[in-house]
């Protein structure tokens, strides 16, 4: 079973995209049953992972390592470690909910929707539980294309431009990446002799200075693209804006934080030195990406914009907090990272609702929905809390933890974050007041139907999950803690011994040093 | 003791029961779930308070740590509750002037359609407020801090349709999240270079590890300090408080006077030992204290608003409360908290009364000669007011004599600042009384189908103003100065919480100028103050007709003072709006043109290269030709170059 | 009298294709006009059946007739990619034909000749074997490309395509003249032994390549010899466009590998950095006139331009593992390329003249038929280098062979273009699937029996190859003879 | 001797050359032509291919110069048809590339190195029908093979196309 | 006895001739002549090599492109004439139906 189990969570949604494409596209019904039943399920044993896990060990867990290409050394290599667990867990909930967000909103070629959004389970699980450089690569492809299909088919007006710009974007920084994969696949070819792609490996790779910095520019590219981080987050606007809600979910949720699990899984160990080199100037995209996102964000004039833009501002707070290395901006980034993918799911999940009902989301056109929506307005008024980091809420054990982190890194980047959780108060509250407060004055507004009990059933896992994780987080920091200690080991060691290269531990070293560098 | 935790936990329960469930509940169910809760952490915290007693002074300090909250790496944060005498003075005054006012909400939201959201918030504050004072370490006092922030920003805005109370209650967010923004980079500082965010602790390692008077100190307790300016409500964040009297009148006098805005002083004694520790932050927090004091004080002479008056008022009180920690005496700020807590509670009550016997009229011109209609409540409102003046034998007048002898005497003191705080106890006299005579003095000023409804409030409302009355008169009691034949028996029960700062302070207790010195200076602060009453009585009772003419002699300060120097509209035009036109301007110009005008520009770029290259596919074979043999030549030629 | 050994059991792929091709033309007079059809089974079972013979042969890596005919895996692998490429095409032919109404059973014969014609051209490295291959299939491919007799393009496609040939043979033919001047043999050994090791190659030798590499640099349409593709591929009937895309590609390739990777092996570097402009050029250029094409063949054509671009990265690196790599990629674009036209021939085929070509006439049509634009999307994502398709892996083992060279540049650019190609691929998908036609939309026929066969296997093979090319390919390099 | 032939045959072949693209009229372009190929069958003589000589006049001069005479009164080009220029002006341009690639086939020609063959001692039946017909079924069988189909595809071709009904 | 590079030159000037016809000339059967000017241009230098080489292989190659330019020109020819059945022109220039 533990050997099995990540191949079933992986590619269980996938056959439930297969049993879809047997369904007759009239029935719908059975459609949207089946594409939930199989995220639920996919979830229910997601969970397995959870309550099995060890805690106590930094090692990957049920690992499956079989050969695939043999003569390429691909091998079919997955597993969980503290740091992708909880994404995956994350990433089988969010799904699971946005099908069944979706119920009633998409009408049009439901199955193909169901389909698109299973098999981009698949994508985002496996570039999770990948511990194969190529593996990992195919499932971040992948998860593109049903991505790209969800904005531009099942996407508001302007949906072709962003899921096109979305994809542009994407595979931009992804084509780098594959040069970079491949010339480190050659690399550690003349190091050792044997082609091969498996990660951990990789790991204790030394790969020479002037190398790291290229392949590591490559990488980051790829994950800052994804993250975004400014100046490449234009993307993420357009694509928010015009996705279909399920798709924000996923794409606020899930796809961010690929991003940013990149980072921690390949940038950072796989190239320490030249992340020390680059650091400063990732630190500081990051911060102006906090407080660039902010403003941009308070002025916007269609909440799911601002909600996009506040993502900028929030995954800029994940990457400060990776940037500390140390235990407790770490630990809070990876948390922050599951922070996010709920609260801002739940966000869009949130303003899909009105949309349904109202089919805008210019903020001018609301106002006084409290009234008339009593218990959306509470479900909005946590989440939104959530996202500003109040303290008994998830957001804040993330927030607090990255700005802590990070004050051991620099003062100066702990105070400018800092302030960027002030600007978060001022756009999500004013958003909010604006949306919700004030006399229902406009007609429509006064007829709106309070949600009913499939949305509270969205809404009310990530709810839950809001209070768990604000008010007892011990458990998902313990499972990480590991994990977090032992990447922060092994970079600092590999670090370090690429600082005094000078002396090296094995002749080839400098072999492949000169080679790469001519 | 074993049970503090339940304090702020059984309010929480209540928040729960109602929020969840409040819907489906009858009123009396609410306010019984609401009000019963806070008397149960009432009563529960009198059994701390005397289990407290109980133990000897010097352990009279207990913790207990319900579970650890945040582990990571070398961070930890427990939820757990530290019982002393701070703590238990202060659970005390919040949950007893807390039930006090929840009692009072039953009646006075009795009509209100948010009823069970009002008790809903209502309990969620009182768990915030007990957690924050009781907190054993920074992050579970910040968790508080913003919950009450949090309460705040939705008690504010309880009346959602009301622009200016949602604008107000946001406001009062945001400019306390930029103290919580000093405040949560203090805690940062301390644990980067003490290691640990717990008090025991952090005080414990501070004098030894940190320099006294060093850089790192005092930057933390001036972050601190931000903070506490933040939600005390000091200058320059002073200006969400006057708005926040948008929300309810219990509100105002729970959160806005009696117990939120006095967490920063808390905050400030309870740091007591860093403070010491930075004397310049000391300096600093006098002056900011003493500062707005005079300053609210001037602005509240000429409002019109009562409950504005009574924000200023509270604004200027707690730059007193600051001034006392400023010169080191936490005792004397602790005290006057206490007593400030009851007579502007009940200042804010009777101001409730009057507004909801006038019909929610709130403008003190279009009061007048109310004396008769509420006796109860214009009685106990005088109380308060005398209490608030600082006349003797009212509790207000130990705790700010207190305050302006240590002041005086202290050795972080100076005459400067007794000075300027004589000056603001006389101004405070003149505006309180100010608003006396003009509310329950004079002639009417109200219309007929005010004068309609107008009767004395229901029992649910007065009960809890006389009890406040009470408070306000014996409150001061407990802390009788030695001067006046007293034990200073409040600050001995607080000593111990201010031994270690005053140790390191070198303060010897009892030292200082002579009670002669003493007696003249209260002497004369008692004697400017009733020079002020009678000015009051002069200008607003005895010519109550020309009291216009007399505010408009003051020609441009009456202006400058009654629009509040104009300090909102200074920060809407240096901060609110460039930061709104900024932004609009990175997102157009930044986010839309250059960057996205980049990709989009470069995707163009191809589009038209792709055009103007297309020319070159003209469709006639001859032109293929000649550029193959462009090619061709173009290939031979390089080889026979590059040979 | 040295009159060589014949091993027919080598031979027997290509004979067998060709004694098809023979047998199926005279068979043609003899069948009714209704009767046109027979002759396509008779093709694909012959395909079929040269397809065993062909797998029986891997392995061997022996030659014959004197050494001018190779049978190493490298044309082995090669043959497959044509033989499979003309049994797709006439399973896409057989319906299309019946629809324009031109059903003529010369059809089948004449893909079958221009596939024998591919095959001599991988398995030789004798330059005159070479050019006799090259023109078997040129002038089958002139008359397939002007099929359509009375259509205006298709023999407007037919003359340029053969009036630019015709000019780039010359050029081909007085290249071969030097590399024989000099070498004294057409055999490509000859060019290694005299360019091998020499610090100073003769002159001769180098024109000789240049202009070799203008006689192939047009058959696969590397810019600047590119022109008449687009018109080409645009005009020819959609099955045949798909044909030339992939098979006289492949042929051509497999020759300039064995000419320029085998036989100047990178001993004249100017040369290699001749071929980096020109792939660089290629792949550019290719792309970028790709994106505001309104005809899908048309837009087809530059891509296949571009994927020539690509290609041409392995004779840049000019390794044994790049050409493996070359071969690979080819049948994936081979196989992605056929798939696509095998859609667009369908949809074509909705008229008998005015030819549904336009990008435009995919509008909507995932919301008809969705399996027929998942299947075209899929191709689309393949021609992009998607994972996981067979699109990808060609890259991939591509890009692997140029960066342990070392050509990192080289890959970050074709990477960047592969970028662009993104955008005009994800166009047709936008088309089907994301936007709604105007007015009427058009009618396409339901698909046929054997297309869908056809489109079956495509879809698998590119699936197949992307998921799992274990098996497949030998991705320690391709035996090629000749090549030390 | 030898060099005077070779002059004169060369010149006679390459104003031919000259004058059978100059011309518009496809007739004579085909006589030009024909001269072309004839002039070259002696240069072939020279250069002791009396085969290909044989060959170039019979088959190239004679048989595929026929073929192309046939289609032009087939298709009874007139020169009119050609009278106006059509935008392209390709002429000087043309001009320009001709003088390009000669000084490109003279540089060429004048760096290379080949060795002169000792080609006075060449075997009796060098360039005879029996010497390449004997290399044509020995060595190059396998080619000669090849353009058997060639020849059948060409046929087939030819039909394809030119037939006026299939 | 003539040179080789007299021999080459002549090709290469007969094949630039060749080469150029292809671009200047308007019908398109004297570009198909100008396009086997190149060709015969080809196995002039083809001979040349072979005489100085004294290698027979030369004569075989110029063997096969001539049976090529048959197999060629009977193929072209009768594109030609499809093309000009359907359009009653042999300008090359008027056949650009399908550009850009």
């Amino acid at each position: 079973m533990n050997e099995q189990i990540l191949t079933i969570v992986t590619f269980l949604p996938t056959f439930g995209a297969l049993i879809l494409l047997f369904l007759r596209e009239e029935m719908k019904q059975a459609i949207k049953v089946t594409a939930f039943v199989t995220a639920l399920i996919t979830f229910l044993i997601s969970t397995y992972l959870y309550f099995n896990f060890q805690p106590d060990t930094a090692a990957m867990q049920f690992v499956i390592n079989k050969p695939w290409i043999k003569a390429l050394g691909v091998n079919y290599h997955l597993g969980v470690d503290g740091i992708s667990l909880f994404l995956v867990l994350l990433t089988t909930l969010l799904t699971a909910i946005s099908i069944l967000s979706s119920w009633t909103s998409v009408g049009d070629r439901v199955k193909g929707f169901m389909v698109s959004l299973l098999i981009l389970e698949t994508g985002m699980l496996g570039v999770f539980v990948s511990l194969d450089l190529f593996l990992f690569y195919i499932f971040w492809e992948v998860m593109l294309i049903p991505m790209y299909f969800l904005i531009g088919i099942w996407g508001g007006i302007n949906r072709i431009y962003a899921a096109i710009k979305f994809v542009l974007f994407t595979m931009f920084g992804s084509l780098l990446m594959l040069v970079a994969i491949v010339a480190l696949y050659a690399i550690r070819y003349k190091a050792t002799g044997v082609w091969s792609f498996d990660l951990l490996s990789y790991y204790d790779l030394r790969i020479p200075l002037g190398a790291q910095n290229w392949l590591f520019i490559a990488f980051a590219l790829a994950f800052l693209i994804k993250v975004p981080m400014f100046p490449f987050h234009t993307w993420l606007p357009d694509a928010h804006v015009q996705a279909p809600t399920a798709g924000s979910v996923i794409l606020a949720g899930v796809l961010l934080k690929m991003g940013t699990y990149g980072f921690l899984r390949y940038c950072i160990p796989m190239f320490p030195n030249a992340f020390d080199t680059f650091m400063p100037l990732l630190a500081v995209l990051a911060l102006i990406g906090i407080i660039y996102g902010a403003l941009v964000a308070m002025v916007q004039k269609d909440v799911k914009s601002l909600v996009a833009f506040s993502s900028v501002a929030h995954m800029g707070f994940v990457m400060i907090g990776m940037f500390a290395l140390n235990m407790i901006g770490l630990q809070g980034s990876i948390l922050q990272m599951l922070n996010h993918g709920i609260s801002t799911g739940a966000l869009f999940l949130i303003v899909g609702m009105i949309y349904e009902r109202r089919h805008t989301r210019l903020i001018e056109d609301f106002g006084g929905i409290f009234k008339v929506m009593p218990i959306f307005a509470t479900f909005f008024m946590i989440v939104t809390l959530s996202s500003i980091g109040l303290p008994g809420t998830n957001g804040f054990v993330g927030e607090f933890l990255i700005l802590l982190g990070t004050f051991g890194l620099n003062k100066v980047y702990a105070v400018i974050a800092t302030a960027g959780i002030i600007l978060a108060a001022v756009y999500m509250l004013w958003m909010f007041q604006r949306v919700m407060f004030g006399k229902c004055e406009k007609p429509e507004n006064q007829k709106l139907i309070d949600i009913n009990l499939r949305e509270k059933l969205v809404l009310l896992p990530l709810i839950i999950l809001i209070f768990w994780i604000g008010l007892y987080p011990k458990p998902f920091l313990n499972a990480m803690a590991p994990s977090v200690e032992n990447l922060i080991e092994q970079t600092t060691a590999k670090k370090m011994h690429l600082s005094q290269f000078a002396v090296p531990d094995k002749g080839w070293q400098i072999a492949t040093a000169t080679q790469i560098e001519e | 003791m074993e049970l503090i935790w339940l304090i702020p936990l059984v309010p929480l329960a209540g928040f729960l029961l109602n929020g969840l469930l409040g819907k489906s509940f009858s009123k009396p169910v609410i306010n019984t779930i609401a009000c019963g809760s806070v008397a149960v952490s009432f009563l529960l915290s009198l059994n701390a308070f005397f289990g407290l007693l109980r133990l000897a002074p010097e352990s009279r300090s207990v913790e207990y740590i319900l579970f650890s909250w945040i582990p990571s790496g070398s961070f930890n944060a427990d939820v757990g509750f530290l019982l002393d005498p701070l703590s238990a003075v202060m659970i005390l005054v919040v949950s007893g002037v807390g039930l006090l006012i929840h009692i009072y909400s039953v009646g006075y939201m009795a009509h209100d359609e948010g009823y069970s959201r009002f008790f809903t918030y209502l309990n969620l504050f009182m768990a915030s407020m007990l957690i924050l004072v009781l907190a054993n370490n920074f992050v579970l006092m910040y968790v508080g801090w913003e919950g009450v922030g949090l309460c705040s920003y939705l008690l504010i805005g309880f009346w959602y349709e009301k622009r200016s109370a949602t604008d107000a209650g946001k406001k009062a967010f945001i400019v306390n999240r930029i103290g919580d923004f000093g405040f949560a980079l203090g805690i940062m500082l301390l644990f980067w270079t003490i290691g640990s965010v717990h008090f025991s602790t952090v005080f414990d390692l501070a004098p030894q590890q940190l320099a006294y008077g060093g850089g790192i100190v005092t930057a933390a307790t001036l972050l601190l300090f931000l903070g506490a300016v933040g939600k005390s409500a000091q200058v320059p964040l002073y200006v969400w408080l006057p708005d926040a009297m948008e929300g309810p009148t219990p509100v105002s006098a729970l959160i806005h006077a009696a117990t939120m805005v006095t967490a920063g002083v808390y905050m400030v004694a309870r740091c007591n030992v860093l403070y010491m520790m930075a004397p310049t932050t000391l300096l600093v927090v006098a002056i900011v204290g003493m500062f707005t004091a005079f300053y609210a004080a001037t602005i509240g002479l000429f409002q019109n608003d009562i409950k504005r008056v009574l924000a200023y008022s509270t604004i200027s009180q707690l730059g007193y409360m600051f001034v006392a920690c400023g010169v080191a005496a936490f005792g004397a700020g602790i005290f006057h908290l206490m007593t400030h807590a009851f007579f502007k509670a009940l200042l804010f009550l009777g101001a409730g009364s009057v507004i909801h016997a006038m019909s929610g009229e709130q403008d003190m011109r279009r009061m007048g000669g109310l004396k008769s209609k509420l006796p109860v409540t214009y009685t106990t409102m005088l109380i308060a007011t005398l209490a608030i003046s600082g006349i003797p034998l009212f509790s207000g007048f130990f705790s700010k004599d207190e305050i302006l002898w240590q002041a005086f005497s202290s050795p972080f003191g100076s005459p400067l600042l007794w000075v300027v705080g004589l000056l603001t106890a006389g101004l405070t006299a003149f505006y309180m009384f100010r608003l006396i005579y003009l509310t329950f003095f004079g002639q009417r000023r109200y219309d007929d189908h005010v004068a309609s409804h107008l009767r004395e409030s229901p029992k649910v409302m007065t009960v809890p103003l006389m009890i406040l009355a009470v408070l306000s008169v014996i409150g001061g009691y407990v802390g009788l100065p030695k001067a006046l034949l007293g034990g200073a028996w409040f600050e001995h029960f607080l000593h111990p919480v201010f031994a270690k700062g005053a140790e390191i302070g070198k303060l010897a207790e009892g030292a200082g100028e002579s009670h002669a010195t003493e007696y003249a200076l209260m002497l004369a602060a008692v004697a400017f103050v009733v020079v002020m009453i009678f000015t009051a009585k002069r200008y607003y009772l005895d010519r109550a007709k020309n009291s216009e003419q007399f505010e408009h002699g003051f020609g441009g300060l009456y202006k400058l003072v009654y629009n509040k120097y104009f300090i909102d509209e200074l920060y809407d035009k240096i901060i609110v709006n460039p930061l709104v036109k900024g932004s609009n301007l990175l997102w157009q110009k930044f986010d839309v043109l250059i960057i996205d005008g980049f990709f989009n520009g470069a995707a163009w770029l191809a589009g038209q290269w792709a055009i103007s290259m297309r020319k070159l596919q003209t469709g006639m074979v001859r032109s293929y030709a000649f550029v193959f043999l462009g090619g061709a030549i173009f290939v031979i030629g390089y080889l026979i170059l590059s040979r | 009298m040295n009159f060589p050994n014949v091993d027919f059991a080598l031979l027997s792929p290509s004979l067998i294709v060709c004694i098809t091709a023979l047998l199926t033309m005279l068979l043609v007079p003899f069948l009714g006009e209704k009767r046109q059809a027979v002759v396509a089974h008779l093709s694909w079972i012959g395909l079929s059946i040269a397809l065993v013979a062909v797998s029986q042969q891997i392995g061997k890596n022996i030659t014959t007739f004197g050494g001018m005919f190779l049978g190493d895996d490298f044309s082995q692998f090669f043959n497959g990619i044509f033989i499979v490429a003309a049994m797709l095409t006439i399973f896409t032919s057989i319906d299309y034909l019946r629809r324009k109404d031109n059903e003529h059973g010369e059809y089948y014969p004449l893909i079958l000749f221009a596939t024998y014609g591919m095959m001599v051209m991988a398995s030789s490295s004798n330059l005159l074997v070479i050019f006799l291959g090259l023109e078997i299939m040129s002038v089958s491919l002139y008359v397939l490309a002007g099929f359509a007799r009375t259509e205006l393009k298709s023999t407007e496609a037919a003359i340029k395509y053969f009036l630019l040939g015709a000019f780039a043979t010359g050029f081909t033919v007085f290249g071969i003249a030097f590399v024989y001047g000099v070498t004294g043999t057409f055999d490509v050994a000859g060019i290694i032994n005299a360019a091998f090791g020499q610090s100073n190659v003769d002159t001769f030798l180098i024109i000789g390549g240049a202009l070799l590499l203008i006689g192939f640099g047009f058959k696969v349409a590397a810019v600047p010899f590119h022109m008449w593709a687009p018109d080409a591929y645009e005009g020819a009937p959609s099955p045949i466009t798909g044909f030339m895309s992939a098979g006289p590609k492949a042929a051509a390739f497999a020759a300039m590998l064995r000419i320029f990777s085998v036989g100047f092996g990178g001993t004249v570097p100017h040369l290699q950095t001749l071929f980096w402009i020109l792939a660089v050029v290629t792949m550019t250029i290719g792309n970028i006139m790709a994106i505001r094409q309104n005809s899908i063949k048309r837009m087809l054509a530059f891509s296949s331009i571009a994927h020539a671009g690509y290609i041409l990265i392995a004779l840049v690196v000019g390794s044994g593992e790049a050409s493996s790599a070359a071969a690979l990629y080819l049948l994936a674009y081979a196989l992605t390329n056929l798939g696509a036209f095998m859609v667009i021939a369908l949809v074509d085929s909705g008229t008998k003249h005015d030819e549904f070509t336009s990008i435009d006439t995919y509008t909507g049509l995932a919301r008809k038929r969705p399996y027929l634009g998942l299947a075209l999307t899929l191709f689309m994502l393949s021609l992009a280098g998607f994972p996981p398709t067979a699109g990808f892996m060609g890259k991939f083992v591509l890009f692997k062979a140029a960066v342990s060279q070392g050509f990192y540049i080289l890959v970050v650019i074709a990477v960047l273009n592969s970028l662009v190609s993104v955008f005009y691929y994800l166009r047709v998908v936008v088309k089907m699937f994301m936007t709604e036609p105007d007015g009427q939309p058009i009618e396409i026929p339901a698909v046929p029996v054997f297309l869908m066969v056809a489109l079956a296997f495509a879809v698998a093979a590119v699936l197949l190859i992307g998921v799992y090319p274990q098996g497949w390919f030998n991705f320690a390099g391709l035996t090629i003879l000749g090549a030390n | 001797m030898e060099l005077a032939i070779f002059i004169l045959t060369s010149l006679v072949a390459i104003v031919a050359a000259l004058l059978v693209i100059l011309q518009r009229n496809p007739i004579a372009s085909v006589m030009y032509l024909m001269t072309t190929f004839v002039a070259q069958a002696i240069l072939f003589i020279q250069l002791r291919a009396a085969f290909i000589a044989i060959l170039q006049v019979i088959v190239y001069a004679g048989a595929i110069m026929v073929l192309f005479l046939f289609v032009i009164m087939l298709l009874n080009l007139r020169r009119e048809d050609f009278g106006k220029d059509i935008k392209l002006k390709y002429k000087p341009l043309a001009v320009a590339f001709a003088v390009v690639l000669l000084i490109e086939t003279l540089v060429v020609i004048n760096a290379s190195m080949i060795p002169a063959l000792p080609g006075a001692n060449l075997p009796a039946t060098f360039g005879s029908v029996q010497g390449v017909g004997k290399e044509l079924f020995t060595t190059y069988l396998y080619p000669f093979e090849l353009t058997s189909v060639l020849l059948i595809v060409a046929i087939l071709g030819a039909v394809v196309m030119a037939k006026k009904k299939l | 006895m003539v040179p080789l590079e007299y021999y080459l030159v002549v090709a290469g000037i007969i094949f630039t001739i060749g080469m150029i016809g292809v671009i200047v000339a308007r019908n398109i059967i004297i570009i198909f002549m100008a396009i086997e000017l190149m060709l015969n241009a080809a196995n002039l230098a083809m001979i040349a090599f072979s005489r100085n080489l004294g290698s027979m292989g030369g004569h075989v190659m110029v063997f096969m492109i001539m049976t090529v330019a048959a197999a060629e020109a009977a193929v072209g020819l009768s594109i030609i004439i499809a093309l000009f059945r359907n359009r009653d022109s042999a300008n090359i220039d008027e056949v650009n139906l399908m550009k850009w």
